[in-house]
């Protein structure tokens, strides 16, 4: 067995540690490392993990339309889901709207999806953006699409659990409402970060690596979890696992 | 049973018009015809998100206002006339969350003038929106803001089947955003890949995913009516036209002559 | 997979128990295995309206409070244990109409607290309801009240349906108030007819009329479970045993014979 | 052909003849008489008039489950309707739930079922009840399960139309918030009519007789239409359109 990996499946293994012990996980539509995440936590789980991937026909547990999934986050039946963002603040702000003064956008992005939503109701967050740049990682979003935090006494029963970037992972502290460098990628440095993150974050004394995924994990992910993700996401598959098995 | 131009002349300028997403059940081949006939002053809305639909009304200067969660083509890349009219300030925009349409969508289902929506509270989207307000639960048991929704009534839900009978009768499986979508407009008008001889309604294993024709405004036939997206269960979307729609939509002349070729010469030739 | 007793172990005293009329999917077979094993101080909830189900539990004293639009067994007359149970004084009534209990259970589907609902104003229903009130509309396109009902949220629901598959999935076909009842319940527990090989929501026909396992607690197989009750598509209600049922009921001792005869003694036989 | 009929005939033609030009009518269950109207106007109508009855696995047009009748006639997309009641006043109030002082009833109703909701939303509702007795017909119902009538900013789309009965046919006057009566069936009597009925009501001068179905309604009724309530009601059937085609 090869345990040279790509660097998807160091953020495929990554996400996936951050879904142990969970009940049900739900994956948006085009998010092949959150997916194969998703996938590989349910290999490891035995099956306990239910993994429903938006836009799938095999792994789609829905059967009331396009609003169930919104419907079964609030009623408190989906423990983890994925955000991304256009741009990304250090308060978890999350902008899927545009950049520049609403309406006005210089740059405009899809839009906000169930963003504002799934925040407040899915306890895991996962926030995943593979740029890392201070374009994207900014000191305030432009427009909030979903915020970080709430006050008190709004009806809030999730949030940001961690960022995880192509340079590393943050954690959120809820209480500091501040994001928390966690660890930094094989490869990549600290100073690295700093510089292309816009927002002021916390630092331990002593700064891990993210550990590389072991033969084990390798392994699942080569094997019946490729297989899986290349149902929804044959091109990715192909390229990360294929080329990983070929190397 | 009626013509794709009929059903076109029965979506009138300045008409609310509710349309799934790509991976639904998207009438292509109405939208080609709506461009044809020179729409004008549409307000779309997205159930919850739009694609290809919606970046080619809104390219043919067919749309008014757009109220979605999102323009997303897919791994195609960013909606290029969506973007264009964005930045030409040539649509009004109206940006939700998927959650809140349905749900405004639900409130029309019902009848009933708004519905509360979880979530949103502090997310500049509810600044922007004067359909949207912040209440309170009447029951106390919460202290805090909830935001209500007011109901999203449209004039015309434009939908693409698998089936559909003489009835009127029309077969979306589990697809139901398409059976809300009805439910809440005025009036439904579909294109279905096949004619289904009999009554869907009375067949046990097909009736569950049936929107009743009580809804149904008018029925067309259309073999590959999604296309070039695909429809899901019998065509996925045709690559290389939707790639080749990109690299052209990138520039209005390129668009023109996209329309050129797949709307206007095809009807021309009729 | 488990059996019926467990079943009616996982309905706990006290619980909050939905349950569908006796034209939907109604587990008799779990009812009578839960005055079997005495169950105490149930809150039934009827969707929209409870028949033998709720009269055999109120007649049981396995109900402390019942709330319904109606209670009917259709064309075998009025329901002799709730009426003598209403006599008595024995059971709290909360009297409601159909469409607020399906809005209440849609409140608790979307996770939201209340919801509006039409109608009811000026019925004395309302003045009996600490959980309906009068609100208005936040838009204030309308001048007048509108009544906001609570969420409906069931500890458990029970059902019986023709289909179930060995991952949870529960095919109800049309009978799409069961599907609500799921998405609203804490948990559901199901007995059906038949267990279905392979994956019910794999099935393109099969899958829109099938409430995912994500719902479902617990699934017995019961072939018959809906006796004497039918079950829609599957069979008719036993039209003798129902009318034996009905003159027995009339009494309390015609009651407890027929308890003793279809509850209690199939039981010791075990 | 035989033109006597049934008294249930009559009522049935009754019916029918306030269903005419409507779009959509639906029926609750346990209502032979009303289905049977319904399907002697949905015939008449050469099919134009669409027919919902309630409980009947070939009539019902619904897949939302039981909410979806009342999210429809919400909608507007119900014409007529049906109730009946316990008691009914001359305001048009019905009791569905009891007799007596609430929640302490001496006789015991089903209960309201949707009444509260339809009478409001329906813009025809047609109330029926065969019996007419004094204990019916009540000055004042001793439970409002649903008001005749509203305040003016009350939110309310529909209510009574008439009141048909084994004895007679009342219109409602909802100006004067009163019932009228309209005509008397044949072999019944005004006075008789005043005598069963507990509340007071308005009478035009010339006071008609209920017109008799002619030979083409009965044929209709004891063909097509007899075999489409045998679906739904075969003893009733048998029973009505049966004996009367004996006779």
């Amino acid at each position: 067995m090869n345990t040279d990996f790509a660097p998807e499946e160091l953020l495929i293994a990554t996400v996936a540690d951050m879904l142990e012990g969970l009940g049900h996980v739900a994956v948006g539509a085009q998010s092949p490392i959150p997916g194969s995440a998703a996938l590989l936590a349910r290999a490891r789980s035995g099956g306990s993990l239910r993994v429903s991937m938006l836009g799938s026909e095999t792994h789609s547990p829905f059967t009331d339309g396009g609003r169930e999934l919104f419907d079964c986050a609030a009623q408190g039946r989906i423990d983890a889901f994925f955000l991304g963002g256009g741009q990304i603040d250090g308060q978890a702000n999350i902008n899927l709207v545009g950049i520049g003064d609403y309406p006005d956008t210089k740059v405009r992005f899809p839009g906000s999806f169930g963003s504002a939503y799934l925040y407040f109701l899915v306890p895991r967050v996962i926030l995943f953006r593979e740029e890392h740049t201070a374009r994207v990682l900014v000191p305030r979003v432009d427009f909030v699409s979903a915020p970080g935090v709430s006050d008190k006494n709004t009806y809030r029963k999730g949030g940001p659990h961690a960022l995880v970037t192509g340079r590393c992972v943050f954690d959120f502290d809820d209480a500091a409402k501040r994001f928390r460098l966690q660890s930094v990628h094989p490869g990549h440095t600290v100073d690295e970060v700093r510089e292309h993150t816009g927002f002021d974050f916390d630092m331990p004394e002593d700064m891990p690596e993210t550990p590389a995924p072991d033969a084990n994990t390798l392994a699942l992910l080569r094997g019946d979890v490729a297989d899986a993700v290349a149902e929804r996401y044959p091109a990715f598959a192909a390229r990360v696992f294929g080329n990983a098995n070929a190397a | 049973m009626t013509s794709i131009d009929d059903l076109a002349v029965r979506i009138p300028d300045g008409a609310t018009l509710a349309l799934a997403p790509d991976y639904s059940g998207v009438s292509m081949v109405t939208i080609r015809a709506l461009i044809a006939r020179g729409a004008k002053d549409l307000h779309l809305i997205g159930v919850p998100s739009v694609g290809f639909q919606g970046d080619m009304l809104i390219g043919a200067g067919c749309v008014a206002t757009l109220e979605t969660a999102a323009v997303t083509l897919d791994e195609y890349g960013p909606a290029p006339r969506f973007n264009a009219a964005i930045k030409g300030e040539k649509i009004r925009m109206i940006d939700g969350t998927c959650p809140a349409i349905h749900a405004g969508l639900q409130a029309a289902e019902k009848g009933i003038p708004f519905i509360p929506v979880r979530g949103i509270v502090g997310s500049d989207l509810l600044a922007h929106r004067d359909d949207w307000t912040l209440g309170q639960d009447p029951f106390g048991e919460e202290d805090g803001p909830i935001v209500m929704v007011k109901a999203i009534r449209p004039d015309v839900t434009l939908i693409h089947a698998p089936l559909a009978d003489r009835h009127g009768n029309v077969w979306i499986g589990v697809r139901r955003e398409m059976m809300l979508m009805a439910h809440a407009a005025k009036t439904t008008l579909v294109t279905a890949e096949k004619i289904h001889d009999g009554d869907l309604l009375a067949d046990e294993q097909l009736a569950p995913g049936t929107i009743p024709g009580l809804y149904i405004g008018g029925v067309a036939e259309a073999e590959k009516g999604a296309w070039p997206c695909g429809l899901f269960g019998r065509y996925g979307p045709d690559d290389a036209h939707l790639k080749d729609y990109l690299a052209r939509a990138r520039t209005e002349d390129g668009f023109a002559s996209y329309l050129d070729e797949f709307v206007f010469a095809p009807k021309a030739a009729e």
